[in-house]
């Protein structure tokens, strides 16, 4: 396959980090420029305060459903059902901690592994019956809200366990858990993906399905895998965001997030056609969006029309990102269409 | 004929479901509750159209529910507020949705940027727009357009076909007829079999994509069109979802993500399963929010692995 | 001579870290078949990508009939009047046969296709090259070689002055070929200008006017065809004395029946597909599967690779019974697959020829224990020595690769393996007359460690030279076999073409 | 104290179920969005059990295109009453015309609706949005004595409580010069959303931040978090005032942390029925039923928590 148009919806190589640091660099510059008092840090009671601060706190459950999603959208698929895993997660832990006298080690692994195990049910209807990913996973995305309020008896219900609070609210080395929670999620991920085949395996299996069932590769396991790995990443995302309200929301927690999730990872370099992946940029996809989402609270956009502005975010971007149109505007590019 | 065959699994699919439910609730083989099904899903089906042709296309378009949206309220408000003639602000609102379509396909083409995000950049615009046109519901006076609104066709006892489920059928006889006996349609085909393949035997690709994407914004904004006739209103908040719901009956009709492959008749099956679960489920009416949404994945679940296996049946030997 | 119809002139291209063409000059007359030879990555492909608009040119200049060229796309080329076969198969294979020779010039009334009409062009197209096809048959499920045909069907169908056909016989047999031909020469004296690009030598001197030769994408001359002996042609292409290429040696004749059977398949078939079928390979032993196009072999080869579950009969390996119903089950008992669809079967396009080569090697070894990356590079040195892989480095995607030397990355993930038993689907496809001979040697000498091949090719010569013992099919049935002596040309054809 | 048409709101009936065939009543629900929500939802339930009434019920997942379908149905099955919480308020015009041609009486609770014939409907039962912004903004007023600095919480777009609540509020600060809203965002409802607006607002206003009016009390306990965590204390340094008045509210208010909260009762269920009951039986009856809203403050919180029902 010597032609380089074999896949025109190859973006960019997946890589590239270079242009969403980009679009994030340039958010903040305007934030820099126009929104007072955006970058003010200070100490309190020994960790860091401020907006930038939030922005890694607030953005933590984004970047963990989008390490979740990069893999699932290597794979060729997608997962829409992160948002209602998340509730699950949430409700279990909030049932758990108000009801029983379990501690935070039993629960959270419980939690964890039922998302999970609803994780490998997608991967289980995409990878054994053949559904396709989006409509396989919005069967759960629908199901997995209801469960959630089943869980829950369809109330808020709030808790006070400390070990919960400290989750999405304490502090660690100066800066939220969450922090350490994501770093620490990505560099498990990281690993496991470059240290072991498991990378080789989900990038081929997404580049080309056959071909690599054709190699011994098992496609299935692997699909199994990376759904599972995305309801673990979504059920950590439900437990942060639980732990920040101090509460199981369970109708309303995590909706849309998997849109965002979505925009993260594919700003973050990794084509929804599946194939080559990247871990760092899914994270820097998702504190673009967490960054401008800030960012319109604190500059006042009327919230009706706030979609406008990320409307017109997300093209800048995508723009930035084309080789074609930077070879338009900058000229100096020269003709080179893209391969 | 093979090719046909997830297109008859669906419509099996349907029929069984129908009979079920015809057979758990009262009055539920009625003519009224068919005609229903089609005047209440009449703007989900022609949305579904629309991206029919963009999934058949190996895209997606997110936007469809906002601009659905957006449509209905510049209508209202056109009408209302500033006194257009319906007859003026309709065809209006048509162009719009076009247009803003097109320059989507544009992006998508030109750029070459994922329709998943050019898309949902629509979708976040459009949803913008329609509050900035009114951040409220409003509903729409006017002799002229309550008397389109009173347009039906009786077909049976008490059932009767509303002006918006007459405008779906046109349109799906359309689009099935455009799909199949069109060049357009043809090469919508192969750009979603192999994108790269018909570019390299000469087909106008660049041109048919944008063009997909302008109908699918024109099959948004008629359904938006229909969705005030069917409610005599418009509302901004109107159609969250419907990109998912619309996509879902797509699916369910047997056409494929990844593009090439699928029927617009088959989305017709897909609409009128999805509404007829929605259906029953109103007629049982003895679920809780959470039993409800969990019934509705089941069922979902259930009929789309029925429809599975029924077109696996007669699989070719090499996938 | 008159002025050529097309013109090419300093031609150069360049792919980051590739020079692909550099100043190459090349003269295409009305009325000639033009050869464009070369070794695999000599930039034959991207010629003609250039002259197709597929790639802009970064320097020189192209004429067609004394007007400047300037083709952005296919669709520009095609309307300046080219039309043009890619070595790919660039067809869309979820539509049907007919529908894909007539994309885009579908027969119409009132812009409303005429399916009718456009099935009785589709079939005029077919009959021309000879073949006889269900028409409304989705092309995916067609063999490699019915697509490559009625791609071929398509380019001859558009109204062209020049027709670019670049390896269209890489996996037809010779009766399609010589269909080909015969419409080729009919071509010609209408006065197309035809390009012609193969790798195999005698269709070259059999079909065309004139030869153009480049090597490592530079041009070595321009040559007519009856002034260059074979082996001043491969001289050309390889740049040095071409040496015993032809190794005649058959290998050593196995005294087979002392040797142990590996694999043994009995009434191994599938409804739909193939008729139940017995099959036996033994150690050190090449089994080759003769037959026509579509008469099953590649159905054959996946039954016993379990890619498609067999629904009759049982396989052994080593005498124990074995269910291989899927790929990674028949890898672990040491067997290994060649795909004739590089392209969709083979090569996973944007990884690295890194990751392609030992796909296979560590899908076996499961996801945990990486393969340590110096044994990685180790491998792909040696292989991209043995097989003289043409690559920048080993981390190039594969789909940079020109087409031959993607094939021999394939060849190589399986041969990384140490398979016993490796089943070879048309291995030679694309490659050129260098590295068929590395590839054969190589597989001679594995063959000589206890290694068994099952070998499947379109060129009987091949199977002729190769086997020790020919399954021959037709019909999707296994009509007979023969060993030793009795393999010739002429019994397997007469075999193929049922009389017994 | 009530006028002749606002009642609060009264406790379940406890009326045996009439021998007659039984009601069939469709129950067109918006949704499970909030605790208010599910609060008169049960409501609506327990009221129809308590009754003997068979109720069809459906949840529209906030959807308007939902609950006409719901409405459709209803009809097409031919139940005797239908009880419909309309998302919006327009747009209902064509399915009430249904419903009134197939007789079947409808009755509408929590909202009204806007249609060219009050015949459509039998009756509405409902809170006054507007009405209850105004008293938060003038409970605000009167605490602040008419200085203030707020941060509005604003409810889902286009919803009508958002609307009329941000009208109400902001009607109640007419009169006042000193108060002033400095920034007002969506929360969505949610308690997630009142948090993370609050704790980014707080971070560009600082401490020019002395108030809080968030349209539904989830945002509310979402601002309070907020707050604290940027050491300020909530109830005390900032004041807060909310409107529903659920149960977590009241236990914020005896804890100190929430100020004020405007009772909008969701316990519609009794109202419901009694109208259903009299819509079908043609009896006379108001075409509009407002629940009083009733405020409440910490010093009342203490003494009717334990009565709270939601
Ligand atoms: N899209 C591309 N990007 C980078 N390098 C490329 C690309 N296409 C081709 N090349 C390189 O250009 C060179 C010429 O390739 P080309 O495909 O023209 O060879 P070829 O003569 O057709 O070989 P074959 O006989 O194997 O088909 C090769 O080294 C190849 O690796
Ligand atoms: N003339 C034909 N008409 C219709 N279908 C055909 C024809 N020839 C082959 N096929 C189908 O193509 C598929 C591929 O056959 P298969 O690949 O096993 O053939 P093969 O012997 O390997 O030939 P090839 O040289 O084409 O690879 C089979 O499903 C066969 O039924
Ligand atoms: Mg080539
Ligand atoms: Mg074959």
């Amino acid at each position: 396959m010597n032609d380089p148009m074999a896949k025109p919806k190859e973006w960019f190589q997946g890589g590239s980090l270079v242009w969403p640091l980009l679009g994030l660099v340039a958010l903040l510059a305007y934030d820099f420029l126009f929104v007072d008092g955006f970058f003010r840090l200070e100490v309190r009671d020994g960790h860091l305060y401020g907006t930038l601060v939030d922005i890694l706190n607030q953005g933590s459950k984004t970047m963990l459903l989008a390490l979740g999603m990069t893999l699932v959208i290597a794979t060729g698929g997608v997962d829409l059902s992160v948002g209602s895993l998340m509730a699950i997660s949430g409700a279990l832990v909030a049932v758990l901690v108000t009801q029983t006298e379990m501690s935070l080690a039993m629960i959270v692994p419980i939690a964890l592994a039922a998302t999970a195990l609803l994780g490998a049910f997608n991967g289980v209807l995409v990878s054994v019956a053949g559904i396709q990913p989006i409509v396989a996973t919005l069967i759960l995305m629908v199901g997995g809200r209801g469960i959630a309020m089943l869980i829950t008896g369809g109330q808020i219900v709030t808790f006070e366990h400390a070990g919960m609070v400290y989750i999405g609210n304490g502090h660690f080395l100066g800066l939220p858990f969450t922090v350490t929670l994501v770093l620490v999620m990505l560099l498990v991920t990281s690993l496991l993906m470059r240290k072991t085949a498991c990378g080789l395996f989900v990038e081929a299996v997404g580049d080309n399905e056959t071909a690599s069932r054709f190699s011994g590769v098992s496609t299935r396991s692997v699909k199994l895998a990376v759904y599972g790995f995305s309801g673990i990443c979504a059920g950590l995302a439900g437990l942060i965001a639980a732990s920040n309200i101090k509460a199981a929301d369970s109708s309303r927690v995590g909706e849309m997030m998997e849109l965002d999730a979505i925009f993260a990872v594919v700003v973050g370099g990794t084509a929804l056609t599946g194939g080559r992946f990247n871990l760092l940029g899914s994270i820097i996809g998702a504190l673009l969006i967490q960054t401008l989402t800030t960012t319109m609270i604190t500059q006042g956009v009327p919230p009706a029309i706030a979609p406008v502005p990320k409307a017109i975010v997300i093209v800048a971007v995508c723009l930035l990102q084309s080789e074609k149109f930077r070879a338009e505007i900058g000229g100096r590019f020269g003709r080179r269409a893209s391969a | 004929m093979r090719r046909f065959i997830p297109v008859f699994a669906t419509f099996a699919v349907l029929i069984a479901l129908f009979a079920t439910a015809s057979g758990m609730y009262e009055r539920f083989f009625t003519a009224r509750v068919i005609a229903n099904l089609f005047s209440d899903n009449a703007f989900l089906g022609i949305t579904a159209i629309g991206m029919t042709f963009v999934i058949l296309s190996g895209g997606i378009d997110l936007s469809v529910g906002a601009v659905l949206a957006f449509t209905m309220t510049f209508i209202a408000s056109m009408i209302t507020d500033h006194s257009w003639h319906p007859l003026v602000a309709i065809p209006t609102a048509l162009i719009i949705g076009t247009v803003f379509g097109g320059t989507m396909g544009f992006l998508i083409q030109r750029y070459e940027l994922p329709p998943f995000l050019v898309t949902l950049a629509g979708m976040f615009f459009a949803r913008g727009m329609a509050f900035m046109v009114s951040s409220e519901s409003i509903s729409i006076e006017h002799d002229f357009y309550t008397a389109l609104q009173d347009l039906k066709i009786v077909v049976g006892p008490k059932a009767k076909l509303k002006i918006g489920a007459v405008i779906f059928l046109a349109v799906l006889a359309l689009a099935i007829f455009v799909a199949h006996w069109t060049p357009f349609g043809r090469n919508i085909y192969a750009i979603g079999g192999n994108e790269s393949s018909a570019r390299l035997m000469g087909l106008p690709v660049a041109s048919t994509k944008m063009l997909i994407y302008a109908l699918n914004g024109f099959c948004s904004a008629l359904a938006g069109a229909v969705a005030t006739l069917y409610m005599g209103s418009g509302n901004p908040a109107m159609g969250v979802g419907l990109e998912l719901d619309a996509i879902a009956a797509v699916v369910i009709g047997g056409t494929l993500l990844t593009g090439g492959v699928g029927f617009v008749a088959g989305t017709l099956g897909g609409v009128l399963i999805f509404g007829t679960i929605q259906s029953a489920l109103i007629f049982d009416g003895r679920l809780n929010s959470w039993w409800l949404r969990i019934a509705i994945s089941v069922l979902l679940l259930i009929f789309i692995l029925l429809q599975r296996q029924l077109s696996r049946f007669t699989k070719t030997s090499r996938t | 001579m008159a002025d050529a119809l097309l013109a090419l002139r300093e031609i150069r291209k360049e792919f980051p870290g590739v020079v692909a063409l550099d100043k190459v000059d090349f003269n295409l007359h009305a009325g000639e078949v033009h050869a464009v030879m070369g070794e695999n990555g000599a930039g034959k492909s991207t010629l003609i990508k250039v002259i197709t608009g597929v790639y802009p040119r970064d320097a020189g200049s192209m004429e067609l009939d004394g007007k400047s060229l300037h083709p952005r796309s296919t669709l520009e080329a095609e309307a300046a009047g080219i039309s043009t076969v890619y070595q790919e198969v660039n067809l869309v294979g979820t539509l049907s046969v007919a529908e894909n020779i007539l994309l885009g010039r579908q027969p119409r009334k009132f812009g409303i296709i005429r399916w009718d009409e456009t099935r009785r062009l589709a079939e005029k197209a077919l009959a021309r090259l000879g073949l006889e096809l269900d028409l409304s048959r989705q092309l995916d499920s067609c063999s490699m070689a019915i697509q490559q045909m009625v791609a071929i069907a398509r380019a001859l169908d558009i109204n062209a002055r020049v027709l670019i056909l670049d390896e269209p016989t890489s996996s037809l047999d010779e009766q399609e070929t010589a269909a080909l031909f015969k419409v080729m020469r009919q071509l010609r004296d209408e006065g197309l200008a035809i390009l012609f690009v193969t790798h195999f030598l005698d269709q070259v001197h059999e079909i065309s006017d004139r030869i153009t030769v480049l090597r490592n994408g530079a041009l070595v001359g321009e040559y007519k065809t009856v002034e260059l002996t074979r082996m001043q042609l491969i001289g050309k292409m390889l740049g040095r004395e071409p040496e015993a290429l032809q190794d005649k040696s058959t290998g050593s004749k196995w005294a087979a029946e002392t040797r142990d059977e590996i694999l043994r398949g009995e009434g191994i078939g599938r409804k739909g597909s193939v008729h139940p079928l017995d099959l036996s390979v033994r150690r050190g032993e090449v089994v080759g599967l003769g037959g026509l196009l579509g008469s099953g072999r590649t159905e054959t080869a996946r039954l016993l690779f379990g890619i498609d579950a067999p629904d009759s009969g049982r396989v052994q390996i080593d005498g124990q019974a074995k269910s291989l119903n899927h790929p990674r089950k028949a890898i672990a008992n040491g067997l290994a697959f060649c795909s004739e669809d590089r392209k969709g079967e083979g090569i996973i396009p944007n990884l690295s020829l890194r990751e392609n080569l030992i796909l296979a090697m560590q899908a076996s070894r499961g996801p945990v224990r990486l393969l340590p990356s110096a044994e990685q590079e180790q491998l792909c040195a040696h292989y991209i020595d043995a097989l003289n892989i043409k690559t920048p480095n080993a981390a190039t995607p594969i789909c940079n690769l020109s087409g031959g030397n993607q094939q021999k990355v394939l060849l190589a993930r399986w041969l990384a393996m140490q398979p016993r038993l490796i089943i070879l689907d048309e291995p030679a496809r694309g490659i050129d007359v260098g590295a068929k001979a590395e590839i054969e040697k190589l597989v001679r000498s594995l063959r000589e460690k206890g290694m068994a091949v099952v070998f499947i090719s379109s060129e009987l010569e091949e199977v002729v030279h190769t086997c020790d013992r020919v399954a021959v099919m037709r019909d999707r049935r296994k009509v007979g076999e023969l060993s030793g002596e009795e393999i010739t040309e002429q019994r397997i054809m007469d075999l193929m073409a049922h009389h017994e | 104290k009530p006028e002749s048409t606002t009642t609060t709101a009264p406790a379940p009936s406890k009326a045996a179920p009439t021998g007659e065939s039984t009601l069939v009543v469709g129950f067109a629900q918006v949704g499970a969005e909030s605790s208010w929500r599910t609060a008169e939802t049960q409501s609506i339930k327990e009221e129809a059990a308590e009754r003997g009434v068979e109720l069809k019920f459906s949840d529209a997942q906030g959807k308007q295109e939902n609950q006409i379908k719901a409405v459709n149905g209803f009809i097409a099955q031919g139940v005797d009453a239908i009880i419909l919480a309309p998302v919006v308020e327009t747009g209902w015009e064509q399915v009430l015309k249904d419903a009134k041609d197939a007789e079947i009486p409808v009755i509408l609770v929590d909202r009204g609706l806007k249609v060219s014939d009050d015949s459509l409907y039998a009756t509405l039962i409902a809170s006054d949005f507007v009405a209850e912004g105004r008293m938060a903004g003038e409970w605000l007023a009167k605490k602040t004595e008419g200085k203030a600095s707020i941060i509005e919480l604003q409810g889902t777009p286009g919803s009508a409580p958002a609307i009329d609540r941000k009208k109400g509020f902001a009607d109640a600060l007419k009169e006042h010069e000193g108060m002033k809203i400095i920034a007002s965002q969506s929360g969505d409802f949610r308690r997630s959303g009142g948090k993370e607006v609050t704790e980014a607002l707080l971070k560009v206003h600082g401490d020019k931040v002395t108030a809080i009016y968030a349209h539904n009390d989830d945002m509310a306990l979402g601002a309070i978090q907020a707050i604290e965590e940027a050491g300020k204390k909530p109830g005390t340094d900032i004041l807060i005032v909310s409107i529903d008045g659920v149960r977590g509210a009241f236990e914020a208010m005896v804890k100190g942390t929430l100020n004020c909260t405007v009772e909008c009762s969701p316990l519609l269920g009794p109202l419901a029925f009694d109208a259903v009951e009299k819509a079908i039986a043609l009896d006379e009856q108001p075409k509009k039923t407002i629940v009083e809203d009733q405020v409440f403050d910490q010093s009342m919180a203490e003494a009717v928590i334990d009565s709270r029902r939601y």
